[in-house]
């Protein structure tokens, strides 16, 4: 190994030190340009919006719901937000509303009807036809076997009492009185909502 | 609610008191803080926890669970004592004036006419002195010993400072401020709104707490008038609507009621309804009663209800008890008396009082039909969850089948809010898997079990084969048909009554609003308040005009109201006997000399002379009841009673327990616990960050409130060696719930009739099923009692012990 | 009656958001600093300044900022479990930008109990530290609307801007390995709406617009709030860090620091400064001229070699020890 | 047997004509140069975020991410490699007098008039003074190094301690650049120095000239005791 050598060498190592600044001159900086300042793509464009009301308390605010045919081509919901058009909310919307999206898409929405047999410990699909054929057969049986006509007195009383309806709190007028219309029409009496709890 | 969401900026004072609107309604308390901003309005909150209603209040005092009537009375009492009445409101509104019998009276604690074998009153002393002409006597002057002004006062007079803070623990000073800050709004000028829920209602005598604030708001002048008004915060969407529609088992739509046997035929029925009016020339809006109730029949029953058959009265169910709500019918089916039940978006395993006894009935149905569009505990309740749902699966017998419905982004129709606002909405996504409407479901049910009786013929089938179902696709009647029916149709050519060649409406077309309704059978109406929703004009509930002209937050044009598109109830009150506005710078009303006229439609026949005819129609007084009759089980005055499970015993009658007139299964009162074994005051409540048991399967409400706990002052954890953030087992004689503990300075032991009560605050919203950590709902711990009028589960108010947990969380 | 949106300065909720395609009102054109001397605007295009107002004296701790910020950023935080607060998650993280802190304070004066509840989030500063302290360009960078928006693409996940931020806001990912917090949503103003949480506010706690009408309108609520008895009610606006874009109403504006420990006088740390300031340059220098140097000399100087006779003084004084008895031969290595 | 006091065991006299002495093992060598080259690497990763017109650096380790992650993890193996070296050499890098009589007469030192100074072990002062600067420094970078670790060590310390300890990181890396430089410039102006990192020995002449105490010893330990 001679001086001329270890100067090569020299030049290779103590370059480094100064390397520094000239790479950075030389244009690695160019290399490694920087992603021009840009903002998140507009979500909503290219959805469809509707007119809704939030199904949870009672203040009913406006919401618009914003959906995008998936794959399967079914619209699906991306957005929801608050209606700016709104009187009540004013576009506004709680914890609850402002999530909505995640109850419309919950994990735990049911998809299809399930049957759970007596002292089975699972559900098990069955068909629309034969959950309905099911059900119709055994309101039609408890019905003709407890239906009271008439009363100790012989008033006609006309009620059934063995079996009983709970309405709901979120679907719509048009439900609640078609839903009204059949329970009363048999003459169910055990019929309620959710109005106190 | 009285009065809307958006009138609450009209306001000068909020008093939200058996509520907490801030957390349950966020969005609708947006307009008290707009009162506060632009009105200077105060805010005053009384709850047994500082909640965060409270946090943005002006000024907030405790009171311990179930006793606001003495609360209350105590406030009436202030505001006669110190002259904070609007009189002239009194006087002309109210029935203040009216002499009541002599019999009537009040002492330890009862009304007269306690019958403690039956459990119930005797009612005839409740009621005014008649006078020969069939119209009861008055003393304007207020002066006569038997007036209800005087019978007030004096059933008030008990309720001093001192024995509020004895029964509420709510400190004297506290109670004085804000009475001070109440009575100024007995000017007619101020204003004072109150917002309530199911803190008031879920009490053994939830109805009277709530007479008991509309008795003070009445004597404030406030009902009525913008910015004032009693206001129910409905709980859930569209509750408003199915209590309009009457889905309980004994109401018809609208208010209208189910015949009770005593009532076997249409004439009986009839003539225990249409009111006579009790003062001379006044109406009484009952009188219209047979139209609303033949047009009912109609849209049910069309060409089967005809005249010479009582219009088909015979296929209503006629009712052998008050009522077969819920708590009833879990009690039946708990004797094994239920065979067959459905649940349509209903979740009661969670919902209804003790959780046990739920568990035990739902166990011997038959078969159980749930409709949801997601996973419930009630759908799962024989599915073994460990701790958290403790059964044994093999052992339960029922079917249980789980039909999937479409939720409200899918679906089309209209909502009813706390307003009574029907508000149109339209189908934004499609329904995910084989999901289906709840009204194909109906259908679908519907017409098998038609067929079946159609086939094999049966009990009684008449209802069911004549009911009417003329929709375009029987399998999937569209919400227009079925807006439409409920608006109501002319079956016939529908004329003026006043003068018979005028065509109101033509046969086939829909009717303008009720006043077109008949009782000839010319009509057909599914429910008659909602008469106009949907008329010839279109559907008004689609209607998306928010515009203002008032200013004063109407919003007219904006979808629909029931009645008649009214957005304030008697607000005919807000004007004065003359018919100018209490505050001329408050005007929804005014009589202009021949009609009324202003930024609402008036509560009353728009041509009713100011004087002559009275604000309340709906009353056969015409004027608001401070004293109410017999019209409630537990008394016409609120008087104070004691939660059923109540840490100090009625200081008016030790012997009293709970509401002397609620109804009480044999089966529950073992299950009913004392302050020695159990000596912590409980309450339950809503989270802002959740909805009921919905929101713990969304995972961003489940994020931003995860897991079931319970919050204890900081006095009781150190009692207990509580810390903060541990387990704890708070058990009731019902139940057990392990829980974490929220020890807070939010919730300060109280001192109640020399007693030290410590309150135990329990959130629902927790289950075994979603995306929040699984836990427990308070009905887990809470009795099986209703309130006496109306059979609310007394959930507010009941008692638990409580201890650090050992073991760690078994899931 | 939607009020037409204003591009220049949005306005809270005043319309509902376009869903046809808008070309973003906020851009590289708009940059007036970015980090680590990334690149900016030749001449920016002015934007009205905006900011948001979050009036802690409305605010009810009900989480919908938190709710709207979730879904509209669509992170997802994880479903954690409760530890006996009302905090959840219980700390910003980079899936949560914003979060509600409670605090129960009795209040000496009055003696009654108040429960303070505040919306945390990053504050756009008018001076920003995180944008200082990070050393990848074009990563923070500043529009002259005052938005203080992270560009993720050239973020390289070092933590720097956490040291950086007086209000301890940026959270790093350790999934994707990027700083992640409140962007104001850029994405909605830059279309002419305001931040998802400012729109879900049920009570208006939280307004956005120009910083010239949130301060009017502050001025307002303050006013209202010393007729309530609230004397030292004031605005929080931090000098500090030259003003911020994310504002407080405060009821006890004279200490801030009781609002979960909201900071009374925040500024950029000077720990931060001379490390990015003097430190820099200074090093910088040193370490070129040292190397400079020293390579001229070392090729330059002759230096300090070896000579033939040291050569043979080494000899000698190995023979001279090793004297005395015969030499011992070394085991050659290698080749002589 | 001779005592050891300058030389380590492994240093000998291995040739005789001319006087060649071995000065660094093979392992060590190794050891010395892997060290090199993780130091090389920290230098220019740490350029890259010490300042933003050296950013550009980050292109030498596929981008800011990359260096980021690297950097900490080059740190921590360069400091197992130094703690090889440390071991190897501390024992003959203690101050002793005759250093500080060097350090006085450092003008000769410059000057090359080593005959005027005092006889030295196997290291002089400024190697030593690089070995121990070396030393405190990388003990420096690699304690701040830890706690501006974000990737695993988020929560460790305090904000505002994690500032300081970017502070001090910072400063420590400029001094121990400025140490490195030193190293390398003196190993070449010393002519002859470098071989004895890559070959492992010096010349007799090297020894003689720079470390005579080292040489003579190395020389005393290698003569045979007398026969009886």
């Amino acid at each position: 190994m001679n001086i001329d050598l270890s100067r090569r060498g020299f030049l290779k190592l103590a370059g480094a030190g100064v390397a520094a600044t000239s790479l950075g001159a030389m244009g690695f900086g160019k290399a490694e340009a920087a992603e021009l300042a840009h903002v998140r793509d507009f979500k909503l464009a290219q959805t469809t919006e509707t007119r809704n009301t939030c199904p949870y308390c009672s203040v009913a605010c406006g919401i618009i719901i914003y959906a995008r045919p998936d794959d399967t081509g079914a619209r699906r919901v991306v957005h929801i937000e608050g209606d700016a058009d709104h009187p009540t909310n004013r576009g506004t919307l709680c914890p609850k509303g402002a999530a909505l999206k995640d109850f419309v898409n919950a994990e735990t929405r049911l998809t299809e009807p399930m049957v759970r047999r007596p002292g089975s410990d699972r559900f098990e699909p069955i068909s629309w036809d034969e959950a309905l054929d099911r059900i119709a057969r055994a309101i039609k049986d408890d019905r003709d076997a407890n239906f009271l006509a008439t009363n100790e007195l012989g008033v006609p009383v006309n009620r059934w009492t063995t079996t009983g309806f709970l309405a709901a709190s979120a679907t719509t007028n048009e439900t609640a009185w078609l839903t009204y219309k059949v329970v009363r029409s048999m003459g169910i009496v055990g019929f309620d909502n959710q109005a106190r709890v | 609610m009285t009065n809307s969401w958006t009138d609450i900026k009209n306001t000068d004072l909020v008093i939200v008191m058996g509520g907490n609107a801030a957390e349950a309604h966020p969005c609708g308390f947006k307009w008290v803080t707009e009162a506060k901003h632009h009105r200077g309005a105060k805010l005053i909150v009384v709850d047994p926890r500082f909640t965060r209603t409270a946090s943005v209040s002006d000024y907030y005092a405790p009171i311990r669970p179930g006793t606001d009537i003495a609360f209350l009375m105590g406030l009436i009492r202030y505001m006669i004592e110190n002259d904070r009445v609007q009189w002239e409101y009194v006087k002309a509104f109210t029935n203040a004036s009216f002499l009541v019998k002599e019999e009537f009276g009040w002492s330890d604690g009862l009304f007269t006419g306690y019958d403690e074998e039956k459990r119930d009153y005797d009612k005839s002393s409740w009621d005014y002195q008649i006078g020969p002409d069939g119209y009861m006597l008055t003393d304007p002057t207020l002066q006569h010993p038997r007036c209800v002004w005087n019978l007030l006062k004096a059933h008030v007079d008990v309720y001093t400072p001192e024995m509020v803070e004895r029964i509420t623990g709510t400190p004297q000073d506290r109670f004085l401020k804000i009475a001070e800050m109440i009575g100024e709004c007995s000017s007619p000028t101020k204003t004072m709104t109150s917002m309530y829920a199911l803190g008031w209602t879920q009490h053994s005598k939830g109805a009277q707490n709530i007479r008991g604030m509309a008795m003070l708001q009445l004597i404030l002048g406030n009902i009525g008038v913008p910015g004032g008004g009693m206001n129910a915060l409905r709980g859930h969407s569209n509750i408003q609507g199915l209590t309009d529609l009457g889905l309980m088992s004994n109401l018809i739509p609208g208010y209208l009621n189910i015949p009770t046997e005593k009532e076997p035929d249409w004439a009986t029925y009839m003539k225990s309804r249409a009111f006579k009016p009790l003062l001379p020339g006044q109406t009484s809006y009952w009188q219209n009663y047979p139209k609303f109730m033949v047009s009912f029949m109609k849209s049910m029953w069309g060409e089967a209800a005809q005249k010479d058959n009582d219009w088909a009265y015979h296929y209503l169910p006629k009712l052998d008890v008050p009522a077969y709500d819920m708590l009833r019918m879990f009690e039946l089916m708990d004797q094994g008396r239920v065979n067959l039940y459905f649940c349509q978006g209903f979740n009661p395993l969670l919902a209804l009082a003790n959780r046990n006894k739920n568990t035990s009935a739902l166990s011997k149905l038959k078969m159980l039909v749930v409709m949801d569009p997601l996973e419930t505990e009630t759908a799962r309740f024989w599915e073994n969850h460990g701790a958290y749902n403790d059964v044994d699966t093999a052992s339960i017998q029922t079917e249980v089948i789980q039909l999937p419905t479409s939720c409200f982004a899918e679906d089309e129709g209209a909502l009813v809010n706390s307003g009574r606002w029907l508000q149109w909405h339209w189908k934004a996504s499609d329904m995910p898997g084989q999901a289906k409407y709840d009204t194909w479901i109906m259908a679908q049910i519907f017409l098998r079990v038609r067929e079946l009786y159609r086939k094999e013929g049966g009990a009684f089938p008449d209802p069911i084969l004549n009911l009417t179902w003329d929709y375009a696709d029987e399998h999937e009647p569209s919400p227009d048909e079925l807006a439409r029916e409920m608006n109501g149709r002319a079956l016939a050519d529908v004329y003026d009554l006043a003068d018979k060649t005028k065509l109101l409406t033509a046969a086939g077309r829909q009717v303008k609003s009720f006043a077109e309704l008949r009782d000839d059978g010319t009509t057909a109406s599914g429910c008659w308040i909602y008469s106009g929703s949907y008329n010839e004009d279109g559907n008004n509930m689609a209607r998306r005009d928010n515009s203002d002209p008032s200013g004063m937050g109407v919003y007219s044009n904006w979808t629909w109201s029931w009645p008649l598109n009214r957005r304030t109830l008697y607000n005919r009150a807000s004007a004065d006997l003359q018919g100018q506005p209490w505050d001329p710078s408050r005007p929804i009303i005014a009589w202009n000399g021949e009609r009324w006229e202003g930024n609402d439609i008036p509560d009353i026949s728009p041509t009713a002379k100011p004087g002559e005819v009275m604000p309340f129609i709906m009353n056969q007084e015409g004027v608001s009841r401070l004293f109410s009759r017999g019209m409630m089980r537990d008394g016409p005055f609120p008087t104070h009673m004691e939660p059923f499970e109540s840490p100090v015993q009625n200081v008016f009658n030790d012997r009293m327990r709970g509401n002397p007139v609620a109804r009480v299964f044999a089966s529950d009162v073992e299950k009913m616990g004392t302050s020695d074994e159990f000596p912590f005051v409980a309450t339950s409540y809503r989270l802002t960050e959740h909805f009921h048991y919905w929101t713990k399967h969304n995972k961003v409400n489940a994020t931003l409130q995860p897991e079931f706990f319970v919050e204890i002052s900081e006095q009781l954890a150190a009692e207990k060696g509580i810390e903060r953030g541990g387990r704890v087992r708070v058990w009731s004689k019902r139940g057990e719930v392990w829980a974490k503990a929220l020890v807070t300075k939010r919730i300060k032991p109280m001192i109640c009739d020399g007693k030290t009560v410590h309150v135990v605050g329990i959130p629902l919203h927790w289950g075994f099923v979603g995306a929040a950590k699984k836990g427990w709902g308070p009905n887990s711990l809470t009795p099986f009692v209703g309130d006496a009028n109306i059979e609310t589960p007394e959930f507010k108010a009941f008692l638990v012990n409580i201890e650090p947990a050992v073991g760690e969380a078994v899931s | 009656m939607t009020i037409a949106p204003n591009m220049d300065s949005p306005r809270t909720a005043t319309a509902n958001p376009p869903t046809h395609p808008v070309p973003p009102n906020l851009g590289q054109a708009h940059v007036v600093r970015s980090s680590a001397g990334g690149p900016v605007a030749e001449n920016p295009q002015p934007l009205t300044e905006v900011a948001k107002l979050i009036d802690v004296s409305k605010c009810i701790g009900c989480k919908a900022c938190q709710s709207a910020c979730i879904e509209w950023n669509d992170t997802q935080p994880e479903v954690g479990v409760n530890v006996g607060v009302y905090e959840n998650p219980h700390d910003l993280t980079p899936e949560m930008f914003t979060l509600m802190r409670f605090t129960e304070y009795d209040n000496p004066d009055t003696g009654d109990f108040e429960w303070l509840i505040r919306k945390d989030g990053c504050m756009h500063c008018a001076e920003p530290g995180c944008l200082k302290a990070c050393p990848a360009p074009g990563a923070i960078v500043q529009y002259s609307n005052g938005i203080v928006d992270f560009i993720h693409e050239n973020c390289i996940g070092c933590g720097y801007c956490v040291s950086g931020c007086p209000f301890n806001i940026p959270r790093i990912s350790q999934k994707t390995h990027v700083a992640q917090k409140c962007t104001l949503c850029s994405d909605r103003v830059a279309v002419g709406q305001g931040p998802a949480c400012a729109k879900a506010c049920p009570t208006h706690a939280i307004t956005f617009g120009t910083k010239e009408d949130m301060t009017a309108l502050a001025a307002e609520r303050v006013e209202d709030l010393k007729s309530r008895g609230y004397d030292n009610a004031g605005l929080y606006d931090p000098a500090g860090v030259g003003g911020t874009h994310v504002m407080y109403v405060l009821h006890h504006n004279d200490k801030p620091q009781i609002y979960d420990g909201l900071p009374e006088d925040p500024k950029i740390s000077d720990v931060v400064r001379n490390w990015k300031g003097p430190a820099k340059p200074v090093g910088i220098a040193a370490v070129g001229l040292a190397a400079i140097g020293a390579a001229a000399m070392a090729l330059f100087h002759r230096g300090n070699s070896v000579s033939q006779e040291d050569e043979a003084e080494a000899r000698e004084l190995v023979q001279e020890e090793l004297r005395g008895a015969p030499v011992e031969r070394p085991h050659d290595k290698g080749s002589a | 047997m001779v005592e050891r006091k300058f030389s380590e065991p492994t240093d000998e006299i291995v040739q005789l004509e001319p006087v060649e002495v071995r000065r660094y093992i093979a392992f060590t060598r190794w050891n010395h140069w892997f060290t090199a080259i993780c130091f090389i690497v920290l230098m220019l990763s740490g350029f890259a975020f010490f300042h933003p017109s050296l950013y550009g650096l980050t292109a030498l380790f596929g981008g800011g991410q990359t260096t980021r992650w690297l950097h900490p993890f080059v740190g921590i193996a360069l400091t197992v490699s130094f703690l090889g070296m440390f071991f190897q050499l501390v024992h003959l890098n203690i101050i002793r007098r005759e250093d500080l009589v060097w350090t006085a007469n450092i003008k000769d030192v410059i000057t090359g008039h080593e005959e005027r100074l005092p006889e030295l072990g196997k290291y002089n002062f400024g190697q030593k003074t690089v070995f121990w600067g070396m030393f405190w420094l990388i003990l420096a970078l690699l304690i701040t190094g830890i706690m501006m670790w974000y990737q695993y060590f988020p929560h460790l310390v305090s904000i505002e301690t994690r500032r300081i300890a970017i502070f001090v990181h910072s400063v420590s890396a400029v001094l121990i650049v400025l140490v490195f430089i030193l190293h390398i410039f003196a190993a070449l102006w010393t002519r002859g120095t470098l071989r004895a990192m890559t070959r492992g020995t010096v010349t007799g002449g090297w020894s003689w000239r720079h470390h005579r105490k080292w040489l003579r010893e190395l020389a005393r330990r290698q003569r045979t005791k007398p026969a009886e």
